[in-house]
């Protein structure tokens, strides 16, 4: 099995599927709808999704997306991810930022065609802290960056892919 | 037609860890099926989660997250029983959510 | 880019800017097994199983509740945990997998081609014995490892275990022990444990089955078997049959005594 | 007499419950079933698996040495250099397929040596089953000599080691000659990376 199975592809652009090309619509009627009336059944029908940011191909462009071209390197942003994974389908990596006032962590993979994997958005209550399982295409720097007051802060993280068993 | 969740909230030293898990594909629309057919981009884009009500984490994902995913969040304080919910969203419009008591 | 890695070597110390020392390697391997295993979605596959489990199916139309694991009709807790055992209504030694394909025909009235059609399934669709595989050994958690040892057909079993296990065959002459027969070896990354040494079985019989992040499957005991073989170059060996019944009894008695911690999660 | 009797009733019940090897093999007859190119003929041992299974790989000197002399007769040696391109020795000893029954016949088959051997320095992912093998022409040189040892031992391992765990990768029709020339470039090639 190689190290990259399942994702080795991924890249280049999309072309919607015809199911995506019915559902889009209507969802979008949806959730204008329930805006208007204000009335929302799941939070998350109406919630923002950054198609500009998940769409980018570079680690740069997305952070523009962000609005945080140029985070400040900061060593209160915390990685907590392997420096080898035996399989790149499945990195566990844990991230904290002890910036005060963190309101959002967004987390990319540079290597990977779209390298922006997840943003998270934390309110009162919420420590700014997630734990997720990303896909590595290949040996890759992970890149977060917080944003706490207006400011961008970033840690960087190479993680390395590796091929685990007997590649049959 | 959405596969199961299932969630853990447990309290300890004054910080409750959610860990959820969901039941999802998350295909990158770049897989082949076993006959070379492209596998259609599948993916969950929003993931929230409330604590009594009260929207606490909104997440915004990509088709990068693992199969199957699983987060781990962190609420400062809480107490046993709250109410914790975890709902998502995918680019299908399909929904699933789960809720558990704080434990 | 040169920046945020310039000031990363600074902070975190020169480990991370050279290339990894082999020891240091074999930890951080460890540390992504870790975390793979505290972040897994294998209780996912608990719930799917307990479902198949209670619901009615086959010509029957009942459900798997009433299947004997060998603590009694509808005993699930703790019973992965003495398995394999003889089956005195089968007359043999069966392993768990083995077990629920036997309560599929004789319970559900299925026919035996159709249960068995599709035990190994797909990261898209898991099959109905790897969720209740999943499902069952997750009742035993906690419990120790004491599969069946006394009776004489469980002696003969364990016995050809061994024997298959050195067994030289197939296209690439390998045994089991070409790979797992001597200590700190591995292929490629993956250690290879000594399936034959007690210290060595143990952590591996009270994880199986597992859940396969390279794949995203629920592997069984029965697949690893037959995914072995594969790999040795032989031909297939048929699910359930004495030979990996027998292979699993004698794993599974080399790391007898260890309490079930899984079903784990598996590179 | 009487001891006799008494030590027959202590080894009679082991020797039931050690099954032979010929035992195993009628059950796996029994119990395999061929599927795509593996078919059950590769069931059936051959001298050297049934001796190396008896012996627990440990044969008796004497045996060994007529078995290897055997297999030494198999190897057949191209004209020529036996030294072939090793950046396609690199691809061969990445690749782990071939022979097994999800493999298309026909399709060519890899080495797995990484599987087992530490070999160019840029690939950290190695086994550690079989001797690591960096630098190995740096330290040994490129002769003719050298170069027919190392074409032998992938063509078939056992004609110099009876019981080694290494597959017989030429004879078994896993690799062609040209593969197993292109795996002596990786190995004896003064531009190799593995003599860097």
């Amino acid at each position: 099995m190689g190290a990259n199975q399942g994702y080795s592809a991924v890249g280049g652009d999309r072309i919607p599927t015809s199911r995506e090309m019915r559902i889009n619509p209507i969802r979008r009627s949806l959730v204008a709808v329930l805006a208007a009336i204000a009335l929302k059944p799941f939070a998350a029908l109406a919630a923002a999704w950054n198609k500009d940011g998940f769409g980018a191909k570079t680690a740069a462009d997305a952070l523009k997306t962000l609005g945080a071209s140029n985070p400040v390197a900061s060593r209160d942003v915390v990685i907590e991810a392997p420096q080898i994974a035996e399989n790149g389908a499945v990195v566990p990596i844990e991230i904290m930022s002890n910036v005060p006032g963190t309101t959002s962590i967004a987390v990319l993979i540079d290597k990977n065609p779209f390298p922006l994997v997840g943003k998270f958005d934390f309110m009162e209550g919420a420590l700014p802290f997630v734990k997720l399982n990303a896909k590595l295409g290949e040996t890759s720097e992970v890149r977060v960056v917080a944003e706490a007051l207006g400011k961008h802060y970033v840690a960087t993280q190479e993680i390395k892919v590796t091929i685990g068993g007997c590649g049959g | 037609m959405a596969g199961p969740m299932k969630m853990r909230a447990t309290l300890s030293g004054g910080v409750t860890d959610v860990r959820v898990l969901m039941t999802h594909p998350m295909e990158t629309g770049q897989r082949k099926d076993p006959d070379g057919k492209l596998v259609p981009l599948h993916f969950i884009q929003n993931v929230t989660l409330k604590v009594n009500g009260k929207t606490v984490v909104e997440s915004q994902i990509s088709q990068g997250i693992s199969r199957n995913p699983v987060f781990t969040f962190r609420i400062k304080g809480g107490a046993k029983g709250d109410r914790i919910e975890v709902s998502w969203i995918d680019n299908h419009g399909e929904t699933n959510q789960t809720e558990t008591a704080v434990a | 880019m040169k920046k945020f890695l310039g000031f990363f070597c600074v902070v975190a110390g020169a480990a991370f800017c050279n290339s990894l020392p082999a020891q240091d390697a074999k930890k951080e391997i460890q540390r992504y097994q870790r975390m793979i295993a505290e972040g897994s979605p294998v209780e996912l596959f608990e719930l799917q199983g307990e479902e198949l489990w209670k619901k009615p199916q086959g010509p029957n139309k009942v459900s798997l509740e009433k299947c004997d694991l060998g603590l009694g009709a509808g005993v699930v807790k703790g019973a992965y945990a003495g398995l394999p055992r003889y089956f005195k209504d089968a007359d043999r030694v069966m392993d768990l997998e083995t077990r629920l394909l036997h309560c599929m025909v004789t319970l559900q009235g299925r026919k035996r081609e159709e249960a068995a059609a599709r035990v190994f399934g797909s990261a898209d669709r898991p099959s109905e014995m790897e969720s209740l595989s999943a499902y069952i050994a997750a009742q035993s958690r906690g419990m120790k490892m004491a599969p069946g040892l006394s009776h004489p057909k469980e002696k003969e079993a364990y016995a050809m275990g061994r024997a298959v296990y050195f067994h030289r065959a197939g296209a690439w002459d390998f045994s089991c022990a070409s790979c797992h027969g001597e200590e700190g070896k591995r292929i490629r990354m993956q250690d290879l444990p000594v399936l034959y040494k007690p210290e060595h079985a143990r952590p591996v019989v009270s994880t199986w089955p597992a859940y396969r992040v390279s794949t995203s499957q629920l592997v069984t005991l029965q697949w690893r078997m037959n995914n072995c073989y594969q790999q040795m170059r032989m031909p297939e060996p048929d699910f359930g049959s004495d030979t990996t019944v027998a292979l699993i009894l004698f794993l599974t008695a080399t790391g007898k005594g260890e309490p079930y911690r899984g079903p784990g999660t598996k590179r | 007499m009487k001891r006799i009797f008494l030590i027959a009733m202590l080894v009679a019940p082991l020797a039931l419950a050690d099954p032979t090897p010929q035992d195993v093999q009628k059950l796996m007859q029994r119990d395999f079933h061929a599927r795509g190119q593996a078919g059950m003929d590769r069931v059936v041992q051959d001298g050297l698996q049934r001796l190396c299974t008896e012996s627990r790989d440990n044969p008796p000197a004497g045996a060994a040495k007529a078995i290897e002399a055997d297999q030494m007769k198999t190897i057949v040696f191209p004209e020529g250099s036996l030294m072939g391109d090793w950046k396609r020795g690199e691809s061969i000893a990445q690749n782990g397929r071939g022979l097994q029954w999800t493999d298309k016949p026909g399709d060519a088959a890899g080495g797995s040596c990484y599987n087992c051997h530490q070999i160019s320095p840029q690939e950290a992912s190695f086994g550690t089953l079989g001797p690591s093998l960096r630098q190995f022409g740096k330290l040994r040189g490129n002769g003719q000599e050298i170069q027919r040892y190392v074409y032998g031992k992938i063509y078939n391992a056992k004609a110099y080691n009876l019981c080694s765990q290494m597959p017989r990768l030429g004879l078994s029709g896993t690799l062609t000659e040209e593969q197993i020339r292109d795996l002596v470039a990786l190995l004896l090639d003064a531009g190799s990376p593995v003599n860097q």
